[in-house]
């Protein structure tokens, strides 16, 4: 057997000794290949924060599956962590492919990156359906209302009454991906801004570190068809809108936890890890482990126009999908031939029974 | 038409079987071991167990036997027929004539009787006095309600129990061994032997009623002999699911549709038996789907991920299917798919039979698609066909079709027992950390060994050159994202190639004579059954011989070319409208040897018989 | 391969048309309105103004002229390729070899020179110094930037206007009538005058430094001419567009997808334009759907209710449709659906053009299913065929498939005007109140006429005997439930008779030619134009006369097989890897025909072009 | 032009005046063909409420469309309203049946009949979007939490904890549709139970006089594969579980309103035809014109397990689909030639302005 080895890309070399994080990769090493979205675009940003994450967090490239649909979001997998294995599937259909390639191998970490078109139009059905199940996994939706790559229709998250650059308005209500997500039963779900570095870095850090589905919802303005005035996903509007909920603060497990914190304001939560997420209340009567009172939220802050963004509901108690299907603690794919394939024996017994 | 009528639309299932024969039965004093009985009853009341010791009775006797269940697209209260078919030359597809007829439902009960040949028998409710309308069949009306009545005092129960009755019935007048019969029903009955034992007293009833009250004026009979030992009973889909298990399927996803749920069903009961550890935990992964369009993609990303994945679905199933199955063919991913087909177009006939979906298919998804079909014709097939395409489609990394139906995968058939397999899985191409080290990387799309199939590696693999990416869109050798014209054609062609290379690694086909005729008959699948049967016929009757190959799978091997080749004539034989086989081999085949081509094509969601095969040959013979 | 490779990934892109031309110019004095050029650019750049003007300037001139836009799939920022083809013998196919290459893409302009043939002229920025690679190639380098500055102060807009520039100076080389350019510009800005002024001072700056600084030493020249007078420039969607809104289309249900959008985004404009009455109510009604499976759920539904409803997409929608599809067939529904194709599988190459979903739409769904395809070979036929698709589907009461592709859909293309519709709208057997009255009722799925076809009656008609149930399991006359084996081949028997019936109702072929040559060419859809061109090739250089047949539709009529029959070679030219409609003719026709056919396929994505032709052909006849 | 006429079925002749309704027919002319669905299938019954709540509404049969998907509930509209035009379409995609259905004559009253598998599992997107768009019809789910059809698996209503005869019990969240339906924008949402003639007939009637998407969860137990102990779609779970959140009380608009109410604790719905829906309150802070009380009560219920019922959230206010459409009176399908193709000068002009 033969292949045709292919040169890997010469890494520059550094003059100081690079930085490197827990396992020793810089954070070259998490990098993709060159963008092909337009400059400016939110996807970008959003690349650079999973970049940012999982360096920081030291998540071993290799060890880590990405996923995604069709849409301008949907190709930015190629443009981070190319040392990770990567799918870019069919429109609206990744939640089977993960949830498939999960089941192959769940002992990976999987990061799903859609759009807001990919998941809330032609995607709402396995979307839905992903939820239910809390599949472990980071689900991300790069939304900026409109349909990127087919030049700018409206998708289902577009709010009533944006306004496309032709003018047209938009009159059905938006599908809230969020309260939808909480609802149906995933366990880890926010929202935050491409725009908002710090937010949107400490919410991925803590998503790494969670067992069950994660759902992100990240406003992502699209430069090109949907920043305009009028637009409700345009930066202008983000920056004019955007309500935090909770302060997001993350300490990962191989830190040591130093930072003091009021348990009065703020609440604490162990993940899967051992690391600790930190979620300082904004909003006076929020609880992001009470799922009624987190839907409530959503529910009045799209009443008053505003755009919540941060950890809405957290929970780290729900089994994940994988764990409930109790499986073997390796990948079922790569189990040798004497542990899926039952012995003469069995046969002989069925042949017997059915005589 | 304003209302839904009600006469009419009942009438028009009622008489399904309505029509008829014209194919009389001539008479004789005794005809032994060769002959079908055709149980009318409604659906849901229970009489699966009696026909189901009935079935058993037979093949403990020794004598070859077959069962067909002809049931309505809903749960309960429409008619439904099981025809058991005893046969002491072993045939076993469906005998188009019914020779006695146990009339349960009273709905059916004048058409039922109305569509027997001169010479048959019928068993019925007294009451429904069936005699009125044919006096050129034995009739034996038995008052079933009153032996139920006397034997079960538990009136709950006395619906299930009444079919009991007939067995004995039918054991008294078919001199059946009662030994046999009272062993078939105490396994069917295994753990539950109050159930049995009442079970017993309903057919000893039935049995005494019949030894006292009739005297037997039909010629059929059954005589023990020595053709099934050792055989199994098996349907097709619990033989595809076994094959399953022993191919080490590991993921699971589906969405029930008829007939295919039993396919998984089986899986998960023999997946939960015989694959979970002592610890409790699974080998597996089985998660019932929202639809087809999920159970697919998680198949195909279960595939990619390296494990051994599958589902089953029908037609609508398969055409919910069709975006991903070009996503399996050109980004190339392993994946099994059970299409066990059912009468369409659309919605069609949920429980009758068709070979309706090759044309559809084989090329599934727009585009330049293909697809691998294997086709098994046996229920030792289903078993070892699921093994066969667990490994091609690791070896060819592409999605393979298993194509099966209705007939073949709902009903039982015997079959010699099924042999373990000898090779280890196939997993085709895969590269390890070791391997990329060692090569220093690798070119996911790139034709090392000409065969049109490249090497990939698994997510996971703990090596910094592992990794690649996966599309549907346009990709190089290298999987890198591509718009170049010469690298779009350079794949699409190597991807022609890996096709052909499946040509000679698919189940070769059956060639069960050549060389002897000039004409030649070719069948697949169920068609088999028939096609073997109308040999028989056509030799005894017209003193035709004919050669007979059986496709096994698409894209077809060269053998098949060279048998249409060596024949004058070659008679293709299906089950559907639009002669797909047939259509699929005009494609394949130059046109010197299209010319040989001739069809027989039915349709009527039957299964296939002997006769309308023989009828057509003939006729377009000339004969 | 660990890494997205960035620098092989942008050289794959790139190079898209680097591989050099074999196709060598014969260095002549000059060569007149008979080139073609080729501006590269960034996607996203705003060069599509001045392209345009480009264009419609040479038209202005009377000079047979068509474009063509070669972009990637994405937004922004990648190469893109515009070609200007003028040709006094009006070839509009695209052109293999360029002529004049207008290089305004620094990533890619040393690949764009190096593809040009010997004897080719190159624009370029001058700071690119292209001329360092080619010494056989005429050079005009250009101050883009400087030039830009000097006639627009706004900086934010040179880079829009930076594009006129070349305008102007490919209008002093080529000696083009500043007249046509500036009318044609001004049309372009119509109502903006301020751009207009701008855009036309950058066009002049550009003619003025030509004209001072080169000395033109390359062949081509455009001469005015008088073969464009009376037509139009309109692309294929538009077309499409125009043609729904005329034949009355009113409910449109799209999901968009690349090169089917500008479809039904045209429509939208066309129907806000001229479908809205002085109350401001609608006479139609457009939703953008969830996907293509609510796309043609809801045209079927709309079909049903009696509407005239259609849907545009491409290659994955078209999938995804499969189900519904099916059901359109077998429960007899009318609706349109345009297939913009593009290359596939999967998603392919979402910008590049391919013929190649001919055999899964013919056969779109499981079961027995076959639909009906309209294939324009012009922008007036999408015009005419969307008015026959919508009489089509209510005559027959199917869904009828309008086969066009991108280089149809989505470039500019000359047409003589469009003519007003003279029938009325075709609405097929429909009864109203007052027949049912007369006729006392009806029976939805009777043969009535031998036809196939049946008469349908519409929700809401006023008759209690009106309604029926539709439904996509097995239906009887009546369009009652059954799993009558006799109502079901009845039913499907009819349907195959419909099917025939659409033979002769579908437009029927062009023949171009007949009965002059043995050999015979079959060409359809955009492989038309490049084999009218290589018919002149053919001629010209080998002195071979062929005949030309054009396919319009499927099924195919009696004239196909007759023109196959009576040539000795038929050449099916395609746009596909597997030979599809090659393959549908295969399926149609006797084996004595079949062995006529010979096949010339292109699939490389981008438009066909005589050569390609030429060449095969040639070589396949051994001249 | 000839076809061949179908006698229509005989009707009995009765030998007292029949009663009629307003339209001067009887309650036959409102049945459909024999049911083939089991005996005591909750579906049954639902199809008995509906005939008789069209009977007494006085709706004219031929002005309606039945449209289902596929599945024994989807059946079902072959068992009633013969007259009605009727559209028995493909599994869980029956809203866009319906949706293009209603564009081709928005003038039709749409009554749609799906199953919980038909709707929550195979068709939540569409149904997502059906209700997105408020499309004006009744989408009735007869609501088993099995797939009766396929012989018994579970479907997405299924509750946790549910248990198969098999003993296969259920561990995903069970999706609500309700909840679902008025978060997403459906103007009239409500639960009710086959076995409760009352309340289910109450609600259909108001579901007639709604102009809206009316989504009427029907909880019809499987008495063949999901009646059984251990179920929660059962006839027994349903007696023990049922909790009536209002009383659901309707006057026709050809009715005097004479029924005196307590403006307290009753709220009276105008409804679009001039009827009024009177709900008169069992929770307390019940308020089924507040979107997210609502929604609160629904999440709080399921916390409880409690199986609410009755009439959830009404919004007469909200324009339905076709008319934010603001199509012509006449149905788009039947509009003569000249009102649906421009003249001959619209023709002129565009080739004009392209020459
Ligand atoms: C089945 C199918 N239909 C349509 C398309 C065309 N298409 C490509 S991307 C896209 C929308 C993407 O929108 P979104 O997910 O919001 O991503 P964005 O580009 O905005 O990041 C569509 C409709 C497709 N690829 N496949
Ligand atoms: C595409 C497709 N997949 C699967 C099926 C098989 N099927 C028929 S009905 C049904 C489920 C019906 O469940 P539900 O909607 O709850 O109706 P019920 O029978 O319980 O009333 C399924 C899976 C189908 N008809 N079509
Ligand atoms: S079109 Fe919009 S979403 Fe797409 S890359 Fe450009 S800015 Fe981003
Ligand atoms: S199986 Fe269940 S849902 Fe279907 S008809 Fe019978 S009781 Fe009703
Ligand atoms: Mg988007
Ligand atoms: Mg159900």
């Amino acid at each position: 057997m033969a292949t045709n080895p292919v040169p890997s890309a010469p890494l520059e070399a550094p003059r100081t000794p690079a930085k490197t994080n827990r396992i020793g990769l810089q954070v070259l090493d998490y990098r993709g290949g060159k963008t092909t979205l337009c400059a400016g675009c939110g996807h970008n940003a959003i690349s650079e924060r999973i970049i940012d994450a999982f360096y920081e967090m030291g998540v071993q490239p290799e060890r880590v599956m990405k996923l995604s649909g069709i849409g301008c979001s949907s190709k930015s997998p190629a443009y981070f962590m190319s040392r990770s294995h990567s799918f870019n599937s069919v429109h609206g259909r990744m939640p089977s492919v993960a949830t498939g390639a999960l089941l192959g191998n769940h002992t990976m970490k999987a990061l799903a990156v859609s759009g807001d078109g990919d998941s809330a139009s032609i995607g709402i059905g396995q979307f839905v359906h992903l939820m239910r199940r809390n599949v472990p996994m980071i689900y991300i939706i790069e939304d900026n209302g409109v349909y990127g790559l087919t030049k700018g229709q409206f998708s289902a998250t577009a709010d009533i009454g944006s306004k496309l650059k032709t003018g047209v308005i938009n009159d059905l209500p938006p599908i809230d991906t969020c309260t939808l997500a909480i609802q149906l039963g995933a366990t880890f779900v926010g929202r935050s801004f491409s725009g908002d570095k710090k937010q949107l870095l400490a919410m991925l850090k803590a998503a790494i570190a969670h067992n069950g589905t994660v759902l992100l919802d990240v406003i992502s303005p699209c430069v090109t068809f949907n920043d305009h005035e009028g637009s409700t996903k345009s930066y202008k509007y983000m920056q004019e809108h955007d309500e935090a909920i909770d302060e997001v603060g993350f300490v990962p497990f191989f830190q040591e936890i130093d930072v003091e914190y009021d348990p009065g304001t703020t609440i604490n939560v162990q993940m899967h890890d051992g690391s600790h997420m930190r979620l300082r209340k904004l909003h006076e009567d929020f609880d992001p482990t009470d799922r009624v009172a987190s839907i409530a939220a959503q529910l009045h802050a799209h009443a008053n126009n505003e755009v919540l963004t941060g950890v809405f509901y957290i929970n780290t108690q729900q089994p994940s999908f994988t764990e409930m299907l109790n499986l073997v603690d390796e990948p079922l794919g790569t189990l040798p031939d004497d542990r899926v394939r039952p012995g003469r024996a069995v046969l002989e017994e069925m042949m017997q029974r059915l005589m | 038409m304003a209302t839904e009528d009600v006469a009419l639309a009942a009438s028009a299932e009622q008489s399904i079987l309505s029509k008829p024969d014209t194919h009389h039965q001539t008479p004789q004093s005794t005809i032994v071991n060769d002959f079908s009985i055709q149980i009318a009853t409604v659906n849901g009341s229970g009489s699966q167990s009696a026909n189901s010791v009935l079935l058993r009775s037979i093949f403990r006797m020794g004598i070859p036997v077959s069962g067909k269940n002809l049931f309505p697209s809903n749960i309960a209260g429409l008619p439904t027929w099981y025809t058991i078919r005893a046969s002491k030359d072993g045939y076993v597809a469906r005998k188009k004539e019914i020779d006695i007829l146990i009339a349960m439902n009273p709905e059916t009960s004048k058409e039922d009787i109305l569509s027997l040949p001169v010479g048959a028998a019928a068993i019925y409710e007294e009451s429904a006095d069936l005699k009125q309308f044919r006096d050129d069949v034995a009739c034996y009306p038995v008052p079933f309600d009153k032996l139920t009545a006397a034997v079960c005092p538990e009136a709950k129960l006395r619906k299930l129990v009444k079919n009991m009755i007939y067995v004995g019935v039918a054991a008294q007048l078919l001199q059946m061994d009662m030994q046999a019969v009272e062993a078939a029903l105490r396994k069917q009955f295994a753990k539950k032997v109050k159930a049995a034992d009442l079970n017993w007293a309903a057919v000893q009833a039935g049995y005494e009623y019949a030894a006292a009250n009739f005297t037997k004026n039909d010629p059929f009979l059954l005589q023990p002999m020595n053709a099934t030992e050792g055989k199994i009973i098996i349907d097709g889909n619990a033989a595809a699911a076994l094959g399953s298990i022993f191919a080490g399927c590991t993921v699971v996803m589906w969405y029930p549709i008829t007939p295919s749920s039993s396919l998984v069903e089986n899986f998960i009961d023999l997946a939960k038996r015989y694959r979970i550890g002592p610890d409790g935990k699974a080998t597996f992964a089985i998660v019932q789907a929202e639809d087809e369009l999920a159970a697919i993609g998680a198949v195909l990303g279960a595939g990619w991920a390296g494990a051994r994945s599958m589902t089953a679905t029908s037609g609508p199933g398969i055409s919910l299917m069709a975006e991903f199955a070009g996503l399996g063919y050109y980004a190339e991913l392993p994946g099994v798919i059970f299409d066990v087909q059912r009468t369409g177009p659309s919605t069609g006939m949920p429980t009758r039979n068709q070979q309706g979906d090759l044309l559809s298919v084989a090329y599934l998804s727009h585009g330049d698609t293909k697809h691998v079909m294997l086709i098994p014709g046996s229920v030792r097939e289903c078993y070892e066909m699921a093994m066969d395409a667990f490994d091609l489609a690791e070896q060819l990394q592409t999605p393979i079709f298993v194509m099966s139906d209705l007939d073949l995968g709902m009903n039982n058939w015997m079959s010699e027992p099924f042999a373990y397999p000898e090779k280890p899985l196939n997993r085709g191409k895969v590269l390890s950390a070791e391997d990329l080290t060692r090569l220093g990387g690798f070119a996911r799309y790139k034709d090392v060994d000409g065969d049109g199939i490249g090497y990939r590696t698994l997510p996971g693999t703990d090596h910094p050159l592992a990794a690649y990416f996966t599309r549907g869109s346009g990709h190089n050798e290298k999987a890198l994202y591509t718009e170049r014209p010469d690298d779009y054609v350079h794949n699409m062609e190597r991807l022609s190639r890996k096709f052909e290379t499946a040509r000679s690694l698919v189940p070769q086909p059956e060639v069960v004579q050549s060389g002897k005729s000039r004409i030649g008959l070719i069948a697949f699948g169920t068609s088999d059954f028939a096609t073997r049967e109308s040999r028989d016929q056509l030799l005894k009757e017209f003193k035709l011989d004919t050669d007979y190959l059986r496709i096994r799978a698409f894209p077809f091997s060269r053998e098949i070319h060279d048998f249409i080749a060596s024949h004058d004539r070659v008679y293709v034989i299906e089950q559907n409208r639009d002669a797909q086989m047939l259509s699929l081999l005009k494609l394949d085949l130059d046109a010197k040897d299209i010319v040989r081509l001739r069809s027989i094509r039915h349709f009527n969601g039957l299964p296939l018989d002997a006769r309308t095969i023989t009828d057509d040959l003939v006729s377009q013979e000339g004969i």
